[in-house]
């Protein structure tokens, strides 16, 4: 296996290698690849978009269409992995373990007994049950409003600063995460439950694919968001401009929500217990 | 050439097709029959309605379809196409008749699948006799190959399993291996495939590679069971009798040297073939197996072994006349078509006959049958007689003509192997029927109490045997068809 | 000599990027735990991110952020010369969230494995499939 | 309304998946209908699209407005307006035939299923229309990881497989977006026509060669060619057979076709054919990957498996007909792309019929079928002739086609490999329809000796679908001389003969 390997890296290298020679030297401001296209997005997209963040204006208006799928394939990953994993119907356990939040104070239930759910006083564990740590749960409890906080502004200030929804997305997900984390799967549950994952992750999609729709509706193509002037009371070129700041909500919030259920289900294997 | 644009080839290849549903979907017997038969009449007499023109010298045609650039789906009616489908539609309703008697004088399973797939094969072979290129020919030659391997493996045991697996080897591997590669390199050549009365490859190939492609397709046709690739015929006896009869000395083998005449005069043209001296190596493969044939039948004890051993070389008498290249080789050789599917099928009739009737296949198990069944067994004596080449019987005119043709083209080994050959068939024909009639009482096996098949199985087989003998004094149409299409290829 | 050098020191980071690629294949084809496999396949896809942000340098110049873009200081003062070329990053930011997406499904479905066969040793995994 | 089919074929089943799921967490019933209806729009919408090229000839159409190269375009012209039909009827027709195999299978996860299933379609569809190569990685990921997932949710062997699928898909994707990259480098654009415009410029540069050998190796490995065909088998093999009858056909034709849009549209046949001169070993690739195919198929006695060993030597049939680098062959390796897209879905869809069934894939446990599913054991024999290439199926023009452009180019050695897969095809489905005709059926099944009640019919609704595409392969045979003359002939650039 190793020989074959080595066989077949030594091969790729070689093709590789064969074409670096005639490359244009690394930081040349002159080569190709600087002087067809991206001179006009540099040029241009200020003046087009009313976005001083070019590398945004790319991403959610020039190549618009490609960031949609960019956010459907995020969102098929986190399809694939609930698909895949989720245990819908697990073996009825015959019992369940409660613990008493004051006391520590655990009860095994048997099967048919009175399930004390919903009480605040006491909470559903695993047999595996692993004590808290105080400092990091209340370090983290600190943490979370500010980072998602954060994430916020990188979403809502892609427009002028390196940021944007993906940014955005991935470090509220991470919030969320670190919560999970700092916790335990079920708590994070009564904030996020799975099915709300799953709504707001198709619903932000569903918001970039819609504004492109309502751009077609309104007689434009696919996406163009000067056709929703009309609708937002600005001209075409800041039309662009909003419509850009919409999708990328909805991809800040599709994001987030993937990212929380990709977690959710690999950190418990699809069983949405305690998790890690 | 007075051509006429009609669907009535399209229909006449179809109805068979039509009737599938209606016979499939009986309730009874005697309803499915009854569908079987009346598709049948249809059939003929739409090939018959098409039969005047014909013999007026105009042809019908029908393009279905454009399939591939300058290639359609095409009928077109000549003398020659209509010779053959005048000859299996007929016999496919006397079949029929006889069908109905055996199958259920036998009472067989899956009666119902026998009659749709034997409805499909028919409809296969008049579209291959009517197809106006090589390529609506291929596709019906095909069709047929895979209708009748249900048919041949009727009874569904290793046996049949076994047979059938040779049948498909030979006869759809051959074409998938040679037919369609030839095919297509003519096609490349040629940019045409249709059949054209002197061929349409002339001139475009060299001698080397017109040789190859003629073998290519003599053998790849293996439904003409021409030596080596003869012996899915005897291994294809398994099937019920009227299968053997029907398809096998008709339908099937016919459409195979059809095929191949077909190819030879109107792919390759009978010119080319003789400016390029390829006629002599054909008529060697075609004597050969002439002889090699009939010397296998004279060994053979089961008797339809035998009549397909016989078979196999009787067919080659067809490549033969074909083969010569000259008006009267080329117009025996298709009247044979005619004379030996009337000839063989009586005889096959006979032998379902005597298997229904007695339980008998083997030829030492028959002596002294011909007091239990005379009437099957004066049959089977006129049509051996048929076979043979012998007046009074419609073989003889065939035989005749080739005999003609043989001189005709100065071929003085073909005119022995002619001979020879009929010599030869006596041989193996004649003691079954001496066995039958003229052994002497205390060797014979059964009671002298009139005692035939039912009347469903006689009656095809006499009608036949009749028409044999018919067929001599009055050999029309098909003479006169083979004549005009005999004229048409070689120019003549 | 010294221009071979200098050659191999003006495309510095193609030819890093080329002995990433091969490092994270010979991972995937050599390595028989199925976890590496799937590290090497992420270092396959960070090679083809290098590569492609390498092609948007310019020297020297500065990220395609232009400062006080919504002051209206006119287009023209606007040098494409000034400014990296924003397409690649764009590109890679797809390409980036391809390769989480493709990490996500992929230990979905090495944990499977696991699940299935309680290892992820290959040699062990054909050693259950072969048991079984 | 039809300006904009281009973008609404895969727009409709893009955001058809987001509501599907959505639906799905209401009532569960909704996803199949959702999915139904909109994999149904996005045929129709692609019909339209093929009529109104075949009418009007290139279709452009400018996402979010900008023109091409600062956009991303689709630009639809006839090759794609064919394959795109051929996507959508298989994904729609695989859709109705195999509702109640899915609802047994992943009855607790229907809404998943189905966003995974319309996504995958989305991600093809794609494929086929963009005109963008950047673009078209984006659409080739969702494709992969989609299939990915379907692919893997089976018991047995599946996840394993799907995960070799894994590493080998996204080697072959890597691939892809280095060659694009690599054009990038030096063209400074990612669209395909303008790269066309572009590179010809260009060609002495290394850079160029390596990226069309970059991207080809890619392609190849994406579309299991042989000798990197060795993902195929498995992952089509270990699959729930309502994904292996979506997957099987779709995938490798569509990625053939990105092979033929990249080679034709992107660089040109004269850089393809003629100054790379790669057609020979390509051919003879082609042939090894036939051969090699047939005779894995005939080695194995598990139904499916076989299935995909015939799909590796297909996959050949298309590769070495585009590389003949004629027209007939040329035209012979798009007509095969539509006509093995239905053969393939046709034969795998009466195989996961018989294996629903029966409960098991070898081929031996499939005695006296004929008797038992006479519907789909006759359409299973339909769609096994048109394999092996029997006329008037549509299997026996393309072969027809590719047949010809190998006399044609004086590649015989294709041609005998053509021949001689046709005649191993014959075996290995007589093989089949022997066992099911012949040998008596017993209702004891398995080695493990539990009991399947009598086989009796698959349900009526595949039933239905599985005539629909057993008279398909009769129609496509019929009209493949118009689909020739009327679309593939306006396909292939003027300059090939």
């Amino acid at each position: 296996m190793r020989f074959l390997a080595l066989i077949t890296i030594l091969m790729v290298g070689g093709l590789l290698f064969y074409g670096t020679p005639d490359f244009p030297a690394w930081g040349d401001p002159e080569s190709p690849a600087s002087l067809h296209v991206s001179p006009y997005y540099i040029e241009h997209a200020v003046e087009d978009t009313a976005v001083p963040n070019i590398v945004t204006a790319v991403l959610a208006d020039y190549r618009g269409y490609d960031t949609m799928f960019e956010t459907a394939v995020i969102f098929s990953a986190g399809i694939a992995c609930l698909f895949l994993l989720r245990i819908y119907r697990r073996k009825s356990t015959t019992t369940r373990l409660y613990r008493h939040n004051l006391t520590g104070i655990t009860l095994r239930i048997a099967k048919g007994g009175k399930l004390p759910e919903g009480s605040a006083e006491f909470e559903r564990i695993d047999s595996l049950w692993v004590p808290y740590d105080m400092i990091i749960k209340v370090t983290s409890r600190l943490v979370v409003p500010f980072v998602q906080l954060f994430a916020l502004y990188v979403i809502a200030h892609g427009h002028h600063s390196p940021g944007g929804g993906f940014q955005g997305g991935v470090i509220f997900g991470a919030a969320i995460i670190l919560y999970a984390i700092s916790n335990d799967l079920r708590r994070a549950f009564r904030r996020l439950n799975e099915k709300a994952a799953l709504l707001a992750s198709a619903a932000g999609v569903l918001l970039y694919a819609g504004t492109g729709l309502m751009c077609l509706l309104l007689g434009g193509n696919f996406l163009d968001y000067s056709k929703l002037a009309d609708l937002l009371y600005t001209d075409a070129i800041m039309a662009r401009s909003h419509g850009i700041l919409i999708v990328e909500i909805g991809v800040g919030l599709a994001v987030m929500a993937v990212m929380v259920s990709l977690y959710y289900n690999l950190s418990s294997a699809g069983r949405h217990d305690e998790g890690l | 050439m007075d051509t006429l644009i009609s669907v009535k080839p399209l229909i006449a290849v179809l109805v068979s097709l039509l009737a599938i549903p209606l016979i499939g979907f009986s309730r009874s017997p005697n309803v499915r029959e009854g569908w079987t038969f009346l598709a049948a009449v249809i059939k003929f007499a739409l090939v018959a309605s098409m039969l005047p023109a014909v013999l007026h010298g105009k042809e019908i045609i029908c393009q279905v379809v454009e399939v591939l650039p300058g290639l359609s789906l095409a009928f077109r009616v000549d003398a020659f196409g209509m010779l053959f489908a005048l000859v299996a539609s007929f016999l496919w309703i006397i079949t029929s008749a006889y069908s109905i008697g055996y199958m259920r004088g036998l009472d067989e399973h899956a009666q119902t699948r026998y009659f749709c797939f034997f409805a499909v094969s028919l409809s296969a072979a008049i579209g291959v006799a009517f197809s106006a290129n090589l390529l609506t020919m291929y596709l019906f030659y095909e069709m047929l190959s895979l209708a009748t391997y249900p048919l041949v493996t009727h009874h569904q045991d290793e046996e049949a399993r076994t047979s059938g697996r040779k049948y498909l080897l030979y006869t759809v591997g051959a074409s998938i291996g040679l037919v369609l590669p030839a095919m297509l390199v003519t096609y490349h050549f040629t940019g045409n495939l249709d059949f054209s009365p002197q061929g349409v490859l002339a001139g475009t190939a060299s001698r080397g590679t017109v040789a190859l492609l003629l073998f290519m397709f003599v053998f790849g046709f293996a439904k003409a069971a021409v030596m080596p690739l003869h012996s899915w015929l005897p291994a294809a006896m398994v099937a019920p009798t009227p299968v053997s009869a029907l398809l096998h000395a008709v339908a099937v083998v016919k459409v195979g040297v059809f095929s191949i005449v077909r190819v030879i005069t109107g792919i390759f043209g009978t010119d080319m073939l003789q400016a390029f001296d390829l006629s002599t190596p054909l008529l060697f493969v075609a004597s050969t197996t002439i002889l090699v044939g009939s010397f296998i039948a004279l060994s053979q004890d089961n008797l339809k072994r035998m009549l397909a051993f016989s078979t196999i070389a009787q067919l080659s008498y067809i490549v033969l006349g074909a083969a010569m290249l000259s008006p009267k080789g080329v117009t025996g050789g298709m009247v044979h078509i005619a004379m030996h599917a009337f000839g063989k099928i009586t005889l096959f009739f006979c032998a379902g006959a005597i298997f229904v009737a007695t339980g008998k296949k083997n030829i030492s198990e028959m002596t002294g049958i011909g007091r239990r069944m005379p009437v099957t067994m004066t049959a089977f004596f006129i049509g051996a007689l048929s076979i043979i080449g012998m007046p009074p019987c419609g073989g003889f005119l065939s035989k005749w003509t080739l005999v003609l043709g043989a001189l005709e083209a100065d071929q003085i080994a073909i005119l022995a192997v002619l001979l020879f050959s009929s010599l030869l068939n006596a041989a193996y024909f004649m003691p079954v029927v001496y066995r039958a009639f003229f052994c002497p009482p205390e060797d014979a096996l059964f009671e002298a109490r009139v005692q035939e098949a039912p009347l469903f199985c006689v009656v095809p087989l006499a009608i036949t045997a009749v028409i044999s003998l018919v067929l001599l004094v009055y050999p029309q149409p098909f003479m006169q068809l083979a004549v005009m299409s005999a004229a048409k290829v070689t120019g003549l | 000599m010294e221009s071979l050098l200098a050659n191999f020191l003006a495309k510095y980071n193609y030819w890093a990027y080329i002995g990433l690629v091969m490092i994270g294949m010979y991972a995937m084809i050599a390595k028989r735990n199925l976890v590496k496999k799937i590290i090497g396949m992420n270092i396959v896809q960070t090679a083809v991110i290098l590569f492609y942000v390498s092609i948007a340098a310019k020297k020297g110049k500065t990220i395609p952020i232009i400062a006080h873009g919504h002051e209206d200081t006119g287009h023209h003062a606007v040098q494409a010369l000034d400014y990296i070329s924003p397409l690649p990053h764009v590109l890679m930011l797809t390409a980036i969230v391809v390769s989480v997406a493709t990490l996500g499904v992929a230990l979905a479905l090495a944990i499977k494995v696991y699940r299935q066969y309680g290892t992820l040793e290959e040699d062990e995994i054909a050693m259950r499939i072969e048991e079984q | 309304m039809s300006a904009h089919f281009p973008g609404l074929v895969i727009i409709i089943p893009l955001v058809a998946a987001f509501l599907i799921l959505i639906g799905a967490l209401l009532d569960r019933r909704l996803a199949f209908p959702l999915t139904a209806l909109a994999l149904l729009g996005s045929l129709l919408t692609a019909i339209g699209l093929l009529g109104k090229v075949i009418q009007t000839g290139v279709v452009e159409y400018h996402l979010a407005g900008w023109a091409p190269p600062v956009g991303i375009a689709y630009r639809v012209d006839h090759l794609n307006a064919l394959v795109l039909v051929a996507v959508a009827t298989v994904a729609f027709v695989n859709l109705m035939g195999t509702r109640e195999l899915v609802k047994g299978l992943f009855e607790d996860r229907l809404g998943p299923f189905y966003t995974l299933y319309i996504l995958l379609i989305a991600g093809l569809q794609g494929i086929v229309v963009t005109g963008d190569a950047f673009n078209l990685y984006v659409l080739l990921e969702i494709a992969a990881l989609t299939g990915y997932a379907l692919v893997g949710m089976s018991e047995g062997r599946a996840p394993l497989s799907s995960l070799n699928y894994i590493f080998i898909g996204t080697v072959g994707a890597s691939l892809y977006l280095l060659g694009v990259g690599y054009l990038y480098l030096v063209t400074g654009t990612l669209n395909m026509a303008d790269l066309a415009v572009r590179l010809p410029a260009l060609y002495p540069s290394k850079v160029v060669v390596s990226a069309f050998v970059i991207c080809l190796v890619g392609l190849c490995i994406k579309m299991g060619f042989f000798p990197m065909h060795a993902w195929l088998p498995n992952a089509y093999s270990h699959a729930p057979d309502p994904v292996s009858s979506l997957v099987a056909p779709l995938v490798t034709k569509v990625m053939i076709y990105v092979m033929i849009r990249m080679m034709l549209f992107v660089f040109t046949p004269a850089f393809a054919f003629d100054q790379m001169a790669i057609s020979e070993p390509m051919v003879w690739l082609a042939i090894a990957a036939i051969v090699a195919g047939s005779f894995m198929a005939l080695s194995t006695r598990r139904l499916k498996r076989m299935l995909t060993y015939i799909i590796v030597a297909e996959v050949g049939y298309m590769v070495g007909g585009f590389w003949l680098g004629n027209r007939l062959g040329i035209s012979g390796a798009i007509l095969h792309i539509v006509n093995d897209a239905i053969m393939t879905l046709c034969v795998f869809l009466s195989a996961a019929a018989i294996i629903s069934k029966v409960g098991s894939d070898a081929i031996d446990d499939m005695q006296g079928l004929f008797k038992k599913m006479p519907v789909t054991m006759g359409v299973f024999v339909v769609a096994g002739l048109s394999i092996i290439g029997v006329p008037p199926t549509c299997g026996f023009f393309s072969k027809w086609y590719l047949i010809s452009g190998a006399v044609a180019a004086g590649q015989y050695g294709f041609m005998a490999a053509l021949l001689l897969s046709s005649l191993i095809n014959l075996v290995l489905f007589f093989r089949i329809f022997e066992i099911a005709y012949f040998e008596p059926f017993h209702d004891h099944h398995g080695d493990h000796g539990h009991f399947v009640s009598a086989v009796q019919e698959a349900p009526f609704e595949m039933l239905v679908t599985l005539v629909v595409t057993a008279v398909l392969l009769f129609a496509l045979g019929i009209y493949a001389g118009d689909i020739v003359s009327q679309i593939i002939d306006h396909a292939i650039p003027v300059g090939i003969t």
